[in-house]
């Protein structure tokens, strides 16, 4: 309710890591000098595969609303295949940022009046040398760029730490690469 | 805040004897224990004691002879029925009520 | 340091930091990913403790109850009918009075089955004569763990820590993870008078009379009733304990100074909110919208239920034309316990304001800051024309 | 096992005192003497509610000179795993741990707590007394009560399920040590004891205790009754050792030798006066099967 919050809702499939690159991105905002940072996953039995989303709220400020996001600023897909399951643009605010794990190019996903950013993290995070299906580090990148709001360079060495004994320097890298090939569509109006 | 002792919070006790009082007074029937026919006694050296070994109370001593403590024996009849030389035998208490003291 | 966890990972650091001995507990949702923590803490080597994956709740307890009584600091942690499973320990626990510490990530209660938040669960247990505290973000819930053991260890009387299920204890935030060094000055080693010990044997809970009775050498040992009343006088003496012990805590890591009750723009306010838990802090944004309108408003979370800090409780709130009280658990077949607690402590103050009681939230439905917002404007709109019953708020019917 | 211990070598020591509220001629005042001698000084002691709660003691005095912690019913497994972890971490590691309940205690309520710690392979011994009856609350059926026995939950019938096998229930957690013991053979349960306090993991004894009042017979027969039941092959003397299991003590001796009719043992106590005969039958027939195996 408060305006100076900004809602990101975090959607993927029960396994995928959406908790964890909501995580990495509220690590590196609360370094980045946002104070208030609150990150919620789907509160309730959490099933691999199933569609899940996660909350994340990030402010200057302290933030007491834990409540979850209903009308996010922004939203990131982390499985373009979820667009045929789940409606997730729902609740989305006026010009607002949709940002596309997804092989075919921005032009080709329409929301009204909203921006949609598309990287096909899919592939660029094999690129990287990660086994296929990680895309939890690399979709970090395409919302780095979509998104301005956190610098890359911070988002990566929270993305190293994060990804201790696990890969840090390819899971990096994922996130490097999907940041240099994000495509950006500017809305178009109704 | 108030101080008190520990064991006033809490109930903590501490070991001691007759803590059902003296269980002597539960007795119907006395153990009296023949020394003629007891076989530590008869013999005089360390011998048997199934009346020591079976008394659930630990009343009777592992001693020539052995010793029953009135006190606290409770009358239940074990010793008398596993002595193997029947030298223990259970008498009416009411035929004894002098003689404690 | 600031570290970005979930509330379950607060409250097992609390743990790790207060040097817990023995740990025992049983996984339920949503305190699941702190047992998972502790055990991974111990497993790694991080903390030195026994960690036991007890078969039940009631288990779990059990094992406290012994360590804690051979002279070990112990820890638990459960959610909603893992409580309730264990509620014959709760009991032996104080009884014992053993400084055990217990978080309760509270969820609400079967039947039917809900995995979701509300706190009937540690409120139902609000008689059994543990001492409750309640942390409304995770800042709170780390800092309470650690100020949990002192107290407990202090009175000798278990310790709840409560908190939101799912709300805290899946959901991250920011808070600082004080140093082991501060930790440890603020924080003595565990050792009790008494304890199983083979050098001074003495047995513990044995069956206490109805009456006094002397021991062996003619001391009179008091008999059940004076070990209750004597229970009874330490818990009340265990609020302004819990207010030395705070200030101690700040002393050593700048933080506290609200242990019993915490208020958010409560001066000069005709109207308070109160509530139990992190929707606390959701009330504060509504206060400010309130506010901005020129509504004389603030809200009042009570940090520590029991004992019931009714003293400070009738300070805060004697003077206030209205007090709104939200809760997500009730006294079911009469109302709100919180309500009811904060009515009877009322009525022996000269000034007695309005009380209002709303049901909220059971089950985990979710509570949005507009219906917060109506609910609070409807009360200090129209204080006089509350019956005194509660309101449910959000209900579908 | 071979007996090693004997009437002349058993300690003198007693770690129970004279004058405890036990009722006159009770089974598990024999054990428990017998037992503490064998845990020793070093020993704590855990007590779920049962006759021993009474034997100990009332506030403030304990009957028992070892250190003891009185739990709650159904969770005594889980509080000598406390105690045992508390005992590791204070690196005091000689010390017997022993959990000591009645059958109810164990094989009833107490079976969740209890199985859980023989699964976790923790460091204690279990003893089980076995008076087979709720007899601390005055003798109600407990899943230990034989087949047939008037108990007063129980009153006109008789109990009309056959006794849970607790040991055998217990040695399927695969423990290194179940025996079995009889307050009629008191040496031989030392001397099983005695065993316990040197091997690791868990171990649990259940022995027999023959009860005057819950059983009704005169109290001198405690001992005698106790034998019968070790005679006529009702209740076995035995040991599971890794596995390896083998009768011991008066039972080994019946091996290839005829056993006395179970009737003898049912005569003696007015529990079984409600047996008929085609129960007594089946009863014998179930005792020569199980014989036959052996």
């Amino acid at each position: 309710m408060k305006k100076d919050i900004i809602e990101i809702r975090w959607h993927g499939r029960g396994g995928q890591g959406a908790i964890t690159a909501a995580k990495i991105v509220a690590n590196a905002a609360f370094v980045s000098g946002y104070k208030g940072v609150v990150m919620a996953p789907t509160f309730g039995t959490e099933r691999r595969g199933a569609p899940v989303f996660t909350s994340l709220k990030i402010s200057k400020e302290k933030i007491y609303d834990l409540s979850p996001i209903t009308t996010p600023d922004m939203v990131v897909v982390l499985d373009h295949t979820l667009l045929d399951e789940v409606n997730v643009v729902a609740g989305l605010k006026e010009k607002g940022l949709v940002v596309l794990n997804a092989p075919r190019s921005a032009a080709e996903y329409r929301f009204d009046g909203m921006t949609v950013a598309v990287s096909d993290v899919t592939k660029h995070a094999v690129q990287a040398g990660l086994p296929p299906g990680i895309v939890n580090s690399g979709i970090i990148g395409a919302f780095s760029k979509a998104s301005g709001l956190v610098d890359i360079d911070v988002l990566v060495k929270a993305i190293e730490e994060e990804f201790i004994g696990k890969k840090p320097e390819k899971n990096a890298k994922a996130a490097r690469i999907a940041y240099e090939n994000t495509e950006i569509a500017e809305r178009e109006g109704r | 805040m108030t101080t008190r002792k520990f064991c006033d919070k809490i109930s903590r006790s501490t070991p001691g004897p007759g803590d059902g009082g003296n269980t002597g007074s539960w007795r119907v029937l006395r153990p009296v224990i023949d020394l003629a026919a007891c076989i530590p006694a008869k013999k005089n050296k360390k011998a048997c004691f199934h009346c020591w070994l079976y008394c659930p109370d630990s009343v009777v001593s592992k001693t020539i002879p052995p010793v029953i403590n009135y006190d606290y024996c409770k009358g239940c009849g074990i010793c008398a029925e596993e002595c193997p030389a029947g030298a223990i035998t259970m008498v009416d208490e009411s035929t004894h009520p002098v003689e404690e003291k | 340091m600031h570290i970005i966890e979930s509330g379950n990972v607060a409250a097992a650091t609390g743990v790790r930091l207060s040097r817990a001995q023995v740990i025992a507990a049983y996984p339920i949702t949503p305190q699941t990913p702190l047992t998972e923590k502790l055990s991974e803490f111990v497993e790694s080597g991080q903390l030195d403790a026994e960690y036991i994956p007890v078969e039940s709740e009631h288990s779990a307890m059990a094992v406290c109850i012994a360590a804690s009584t051979a002279g070990t600091r112990a820890f638990t942690a459960t959610s909603a009918n893992g409580l309730l499973y264990m509620v014959e320990q709760l009991h032996w626990a104080v009884g014992a009075r053993l400084p055990i510490v217990m978080c309760v990530a509270n969820r609400g209660i079967g039947a039917p089955w809900t995995v979701w938040n509300d706190q009937q669960d540690t409120i139902s247990q609000r008689d059994v004569g543990w001492i409750q505290i309640y942390a409304n973000d995770h800042q709170q819930i780390i800092d309470s763990v650690i100020k949990a053991f002192r107290l407990a260890q202090t009175v000798s009387i278990p310790v709840m820590v409560c908190y939101d299920g799912y709300l805290l204890s899946h959901t991250y935030m920011p808070f600082d993870q004080p140093e082991q060094s501060q930790v440890d000055s603020f924080l003595p080693a565990f050792a009790p008078e008494h304890f199983l010990d083979p050098e001074n044997p003495g047995n513990f809970n044995t069956v206490t009379l109805p009456d006094v009775r002397p021991d062996g050498v003619g001391v009179i040992a008091p008999g059940y009733i004076e070990i209750r009343h004597n229970l009874q006088e330490d818990l009340r003496a265990a609020l302004d304990t819990f207010v030395e012990i705070d200030k101690d805590f700040e002393k050593e890591f700048g933080r506290g100074g609200n242990p019993l009750i915490e208020e958010y723009r409560c001066d000069g306010a005709d109207f308070v909110a109160v509530c139990i838990g992190s929707l606390s802090y959701q009330l504060r944004d509504v206060i400010d919208i309130m506010r901005d309108k020129d509504v004389k408003i603030g809200v009042m979370g009570v940090q520590m239920y029991r004992p019931f800090p009714d003293k400070a409780i009738v300070a805060a709130l004697k003077s206030k034309k209205c007090v709104i009280v939200f809760e997500k658990a009730l006294s079911y077949g009469n109302q709100g316990a919180l309500y009811a607690d904060i009515k009877a402590a009322l009525y022996s103050s000269d000034k007695k304001p309005l009380v209002h009681n709303y049901i909220l939230g059971l089950g985990g439905r979710e509570i949005r800051t507009q219906q917060l917002l109506d609910a609070l404007t409807e009360s200090c709109t129209s204080p006089d024309t509350f019956e005194d019953t509660p309101r449910w708020l959000g209900l579908k019917l | 096992m071979e007996n090693q211990t004997t009437i002349l070598n058993l300690t003198e020591e007693e770690f129970v005192h004279q004058g405890n509220r036990a009722c006159s001629g009770c089974g598990l005042s024999i054990v428990y003497r017998i037992g503490l001698k064998a845990l020793g000084k070093n020993t704590i002691l855990v007590v779920p509610p049962s006759c021993l709660t009474v034997l100990q003691g009332l506030y403030p005095v304990a009957s028992t000179k070892l250190p003891c912690v009185n739990v709650t019913f159904a969770s005594t497994g889980a509080a000598a795993t406390g105690v045992r972890a508390a005992m590791r971490a204070l690196k005091k590691e000689n010390v017997n741990v022993v959990a000591w309940a009645g059958d109810g205690g164990t094989g009833d309520i107490g079976i969740q707590a209890l199985s859980g710690a023989c699964e976790r392979g923790e460091d204690i011994i279990y003893i089980c007394y076995d008076n087979e009856a709720y007899m601390n609350t005055g003798v109600q059926r407990s899943g230990t009560t034989p087949q047939g026995v008037l108990t007063t939950t129980t009153p006109i019938k008789g109990k009309l399920q056959e006794k849970k096998d607790v040991p055998a229930i217990i040695a399927a957690h695969g423990i290194g040590y179940v025996a079995t013991a009889s307050a009629a053979y008191p040496l031989d349960f030392y001397d099983k004891v005695k065993k316990a306090t040197t091997l690791p993991g868990p171990k649990y004894i259940h022995v027999h205790t023959p009860c005057p009042p819950g059983w009704s017979f005169d109290t001198r027969f405690t001992i005698k009754i106790g034998k019968l039941a070790v005679q006529t092959g009702l209740f076995d003397l035995y040991e599971i050792e890794n596995g390896q299991f083998r009768l011991t003590g008066a039972s080994k001796n019946l091996i290839g030798k005829t056993r006395l009719p179970v009737t003898d043992y049912f005569k003696t106590q007015g529990r079984f006066k409600s047996l008929d005969k085609i129960l007594l039958k089946k009863v014998q027939e179930r005792v020569d099967a199980k014989w036959a195996k052996y």
